[in-house]
């Protein structure tokens, strides 16, 4: 199994999450977080300090899936999740030794 | 108002309803002062108005939480902006030109300049059509400004999310101008039209909600649409925010109502209890449409209808009994839930439905007012409304009449301002600056912050530096804490 | 209280003590109006008396926030409607029925149907247990139903975060009837059992806070404890959300307690003064205890013991020294704090400590009450306090009749009221509604949103739709932002 | 301000100008009763009193969400705790010796033991500086009890996140009774030196801000920067709380000024109007120069140009008209905007710019009284001020006077009190408090919690174990819900 | 070494890190994420908008244990999450290259 | 490619980060997480009940680099997150299938 961790930014999850639900991911974990990266934060002001954001929030969506799946997830996520714009973000793969089903301990592919 | 039923009452009212009246009543205890040239303020009725004006700017910060807990997060600060920077600029207008021009003799639709400047109006008690009041003009025209604060704010709540704020600053301060203060004119002004028609308004349906609803609709509609993604989630981002400015708006509205009997007394008193009541009902009956339809009584709900209520009895506060208070708020909470309703169907984008809870709030509690006048609770009702004993549709007929020429003036007038503004310099925030969202794009700042993770480079002038040298003249890595 | 005071100044005090009383005062001033038939109101008293019932409606709002931030978040909107809701309801069980009950003539244990609907309640001054009112009927009335809102609205502290919302509201609604107006009448109403008796409570300890105190302990009792884990973390979610319900709470207890005074003037100076004093003393002495105890003064307990003081002044506000309020607020920090121990112990689950701090603290405050009353502060009383010079215990005795009335009538009242709605509908809310929250399991909303993550499709009928039509029409992704 | 007004007239203005001030006017209305002894209060002026003094009190938590807001989350419940303690502790301070040294009668600069503990402080009227007063002797106390309270706590700003509980406490009590109290002595007091000079402070530009403003910067210097990283974020954690406390403190300030006039009637509505007027115009122009130099009109900026308005105006409150009052505000923003640019350079940790604020706002207004009095708004003005008609800068000099000796007070009683309690017990909370925050580390709390993350074993007596019961009782990991 | 991630029901973690703890686990990090799976939300109303909630609150535990305790601590936790309902959630195992320990910079199975 | 993961001190953050964008690390991925370890909470205390917090807050930073450089970021990150106290955290290493960067599609270490 293969996890599929991908930061992207939070204006497009909308349509990301979309596009998964079509591609019949069976499920996936969401995570707030903030990155640095090419994308520069745009300036703020409190009483005349400037300051310069230089982490931005980008939604973490983590879905795993069968190996023979990963490839197509990871079109789809693409897909949706571009701008061409510096800071549409990275994605990650990771090998998973097991998964397991916690209500009915299922385990391997079985418990995706 | 009372103001008017004084006008009327000096207009020929009997006497004997005039004994009713706290003017007669200061006439009485201030007897053996009476010769003195300059007749000193009643202490009692000055104090109340001091109060009712007080209460009635803290409406405005009451407002933008109750907006702004609806709004998304990133827009928070703008929201909250939107209202407070009316305490600012509409003090000034007010000031400058608005007083005069809705309150100084003139033509039946607007002030002469005698008031610009504030000229003439002073500590002194003054008389307002042909009535000699028992406040200090000063007070009178500051009770006043606050009405002309919030009014343009109520637009706020319509085209939340996507304008641009110098755009919106610029548009407040000539609608309060030219659409605000002629409406106030003709229906609380020196020889005002709606006053020599006779048409009832105690405290400003017509003036304060009708009028700012529908420009609400109007500019909702100039600006367009918020563009949000196919399942973008708008849910408010903090709804407690919301009930705290619910309560804010309900206490201050006692001194918007009640205050609007330009005296302390049993009329003032009248209108508080109806207040409370009209406030009361439309909430509860907006909670149980819901529990009936959706099967859970909402927060907003609530706050929904407590607000639609205070708004339909506005107009109606100084001449309905309390029973009619109650019929007046079951009835806003099914006229603006309705109107809620409908909004998906005509799929305009009024963001917190300033229209189906101001404007038609407003609308209903104006006729209701043509329903319900009673001469029992003021003298000044010439004949009671169609629905109260011996009463007949005469006042209903000028209440519409009323109702009309606000809806014009406020459409036609937001129409020209905002045309212009955009023909000029535009209205509506960049694509790009509503995605960011308009607390940063507008005013350069986030609402919350302080996660850890939640960080920032100082490079400004100001704080910044301060401890910037704190951190050169630092240990490695922590400020040394110098002390003298 | 004032009322009462005038009461018995008719009931014979010797007319030099009379002189001091607003009665009297009026009585002068307005002399020359004295044969006019219709007294008008005094402008003062009713402009201090507006104020009044404006600040006792903040402080629902007020305990609302205080309640609410100690809550955990996914019950802050049920605990804030909790409160709002009671403005709603009580608002209107008052006017139908309520006001009629606890202050229409009738017999010592409840009033007659004469002021039901309001009849007769006027813009006109009224008598009140024999004594002439400078202030509209209708304000006193509003005033009064600004008590009988919070009243029930404080039970709500005991039984947050299990309650059924339907519930609830059956539950404030008959209970304000049949055991709030009741006792209101008993101790202020016309002709009242302990009006007669000659028990004192100024603004409200017995009716207000013990009878809410003890009825809040035995409905968390009939209601049982809230499905927590083992170690389930329940600490608030929002103190600083508390803290300005305590801000709100304190301001407007100026209007409970020196509004009391029913007009105008020295007396109402007297009790707010002590207001202050007692609140002071209190939140300073409950956080000292626990600087000694825990070695952190804590926001909580500073909020904690400053409510406890206003709650021990209340029914002694009009009739006690400056001093004697220190002494109040030192005795109920101890008192209350004593009894929050004490729960551990007992086991039961009251929330937020209402029996602590509103039922033990108005005891307190009754009891105190018959120890410093002081002839010199209100002609009223008519022995001095238990601890004043040359007092004795007769009032003692009097107050405890009071407490004991209350507290049966409280207690009774809530195990009938619950056990009957229990028995029909159920009173707790399903171990499922518990564990996801009652905001979203009683009112279908949550009080905070706006994470980017937090998400969700909008699929109803209003706002929805109308961004969905924008969606469809929209670019690919985004909504075109179509305007005239 | 008005009670010296009052002074003055005494002191021989002639009775036409008497004739315009409530005193006279009150004389008036009263006359039949002028022969009873106890002169009864004047209802109205009684009224608006206390309203003012619920005003003002409101103003303290309005201060700490003001501060609040602009304080990283975990220093959020000490810096509210610094406000609200004020509320406890200088409420016994004023009430034991500070309210007898500030205006007891004595010598000119500080009041004798006569008022201590508040004897002779009664419901009946009183004489101040000669001057027959229309309200009681105890609510004229109160108001002045919460002007001692708020002045303390405005310190806290400029040291927030850094100082010791417990020093702190220390501090305000000495600081509220050597400095504040004679300070209030020279200026209103019984006698007070300034009141003689003839310097003017209607409602307390030296004795509140600038006494407060210069000790809060000596303080921060003293105590030494907070301990930040090189690039630590110090932004606001909630800015929408900072404008709550902004809309609070506006609202409670027009009690504040308003109220100074000691009476309802014509003066205290010009020092409403001036006080709206001066408000609006500086949170304006605050946001224009930020438009023009950083590009975004930040609503950080708008509250402080708010606050900064409502400094300035406060001395000249009852003495200026409308037109000056504009001048005022324009005014202050530059001045204080400039103020905090400068800190940098100085590189001093005025966290909040307490001294940029208030202490220059409140000279700037002082002096700005010397520039704009006017005796067409007050008679007590005895020559106008240098830009007004027929003026000359006899009253500048006495102001610069009241300046210098302010700063002069604030800085020397802070060094000697600081300095004092530094040795003894220390007043810098250690690193390691000042890292976890001083929630956490003073009071033993956190501000807000209920992420679902965010746990904690509860080990001590009471809720812990009340629910600890019920889990030992319970199926294997829920409570049963235990019911009678 | 291997990472155990734990996506759990909110309300069932003090159980699990009560078990986690009686069990001897080191030490623990935990997020609250979103997820998506089977189980559905709540619908909720505003304005008369409805809202079906498609990201439910869950917790994320990662324990980082030896290669031997893996499979005990998977049972562990499986015993204290599980209610037999949907959205019970589920387990995912990674093999670690390393493990470091900040505060003494050891290495390997040590520093866990 | 490489995932390094950091458990830190909120305290630390700054350096830390600072460190990374000094060493030339292209970007990173931070988290708010909760942590247990042998760190113990402060005592809080609400009403009189007192509570011992389980769980601290820590920032989770998460930079993926090339296998190459991965030790020297190691390095970077202790240097600059270590106070010697107990509570400074801990480093998790795992092996990357690949990394895709979303706007250009680019894989690999070209990715990262
Ligand atoms: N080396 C990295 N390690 C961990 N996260 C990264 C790394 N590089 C980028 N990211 C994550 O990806 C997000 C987008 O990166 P950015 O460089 O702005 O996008 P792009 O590569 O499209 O310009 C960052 O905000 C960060 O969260
Ligand atoms: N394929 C997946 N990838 C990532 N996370 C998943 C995946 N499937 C489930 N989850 C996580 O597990 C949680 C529970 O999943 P759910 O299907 O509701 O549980 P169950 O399988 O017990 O019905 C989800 O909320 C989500 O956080
Ligand atoms: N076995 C583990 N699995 C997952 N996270 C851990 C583990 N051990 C420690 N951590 C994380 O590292 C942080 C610091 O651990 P701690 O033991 O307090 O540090 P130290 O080892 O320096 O004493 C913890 O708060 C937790 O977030």
């Amino acid at each position: 199994m293969i996890k599929i961790e991908a930061l992207i930014r939070p204006q497009r999850f909308d349509e990301v999450k979309a596009a998964l639900d079509a591609a019949g991911a069976t499920g996936m974990t969401v995570t707030e977080v903030r990155g640095a990266g090419k994308q520069k934060g745009r300036p703020e002001f409190y009483r005349g300090g400037e300051y310069t954001v230089t982490l931005l929030s980008k939604i973490k969506i983590e879905v795993v899936v069968a190996d023979a799946a990963a490839e197509r997830i990871v079109e789809v996520i693409i897909g949706a999740a571009r701008t061409g714009e510096v800071g549409d973000g990275k994605i990650f793969l990771t090998l998973l030794s097991d998964v397991i089903r916690i209500r009915t301990g299922e385990k391997g592919e079985l418990a995706i | 108002m009372h103001r008017i039923a004084r006008l009327q009452a000096a207009a020929g009212v009997s006497a004997a309803a005039a004994l009713l009246l706290p003017a007669a009543a200061w006439a009485q205890d201030a007897a053996p002062a009476a010769a003195a040239a300059p007749t000193p303020p009643n202490t009692g009725d000055t104090a109340w108005m001091l109060a009712s004006a007080a209460l009635v700017l803290l409406m405005t910060p009451g407002l933008a939480l109750f907006y702004g807990g609806m709004a998304r997060s990133k827009n928070i600060l703008n929201l909250l902006m939107q209202s407070f920077v009316a305490m600012a600029v509409i003090t000034l207008v007010w000031v400058i030109a608005g007083y005069s021009i809705a309150f100084a003799p003139g033509n039946p639709f607007f002030g002469n300049a005698s008031y610009m400047g504030l000229g003439g109006v002073g500590q002194g008690t003054f008389k307002l059509n042909g009535v000699e009041m028992t406040i200090p003009h000063q007070v009178f025209m500051v009770y006043q400004m606050m009405f002309a604060i919030i009014t343009p704010a109520l637009i706020s709540g319509a085209i939340a999310e996507r304008m641009k704020f110098g755009a919106y600053v610029v548009f407040i301060t000539i609608w309060s101008l030219v659409v605000y203060a002629p409406l106030a004119h003709m229906v609380w002004g020196e020889g005002g039209y709606l006053v020599g028609l006779g048409a009832l308004d105690f405290a400003g349906g017509t003036v304060v909600h009708i009028s700012s609803g529908i420009s609400a609709l109007v500019l909702a509609i100039m600006l367009g649409k918020r563009r949000l993604g196919a399942t973008e989630d708008v849910r408010p981002h903090n709804l407690p925010m919301t009930l705290i400015g619910t309560g804010m708006l309900w206490f201050g509205w006692f001194g918007f109502n009640a205050g609007s009997a330009g005296a302390s007394g049993g009329l003032a008193g009248s209108a508080f209890v109806v207040t409370q009541i009209a406030a009361a009902t439309a909430a509860l009956v907006w909670i149980l449409i819901e529990w009936v339809t959706i099967k859970k009584p909402t927060a907003l709900g609530f706050a929904t209808g407590a607000v639609a209520g205070l708004v339909a009895i506005t107009p109606a506060s100084g001449f309905v009994s309390p029973i009619s208070a109650i019929a007046i708020g079951v009835g806003v909470s099914c006229v603006s839930y309705a109107a809620i309703k409908m909004k998906s169907r005509l799929g305009y984008d009024d963001t917190l439905d300033v229209f189906g809870v101001h404007c038609m709030g407003g609308i209903w509690g104006a006729l209701a007012t043509g329903l319900f006048a009673d001469k029992a609770v003021n003298s000044v009702v010439a004949t009671n409304g169609l629905l109260i004993g011996g009463g007949d549709a005469t006042l209903l007929g000028k209440q519409v009449v009323g109702v009309l020429i606000a809806l014009a003036m406020g459409a036609i007038g937001t129409l020209v301002i905002a045309g212009i503004i955009k023909a000029v310099s535009g209205i509506r925030a960049s694509a790009e600056d509503e995605e960011v969202g308009l607390d940063v794009s507008q005013h350069g700042e986030e609402g919350y912050h302080g996660g850890a993770s939640d960080t920032a480079i100082r490079t400004g002038f100001a704080m910044a530096m301060a401890e910037h040298d704190g951190a050169a003249a630092a240990a490695p890595s922590k400020v040394a804490s110098s002390t003298i």
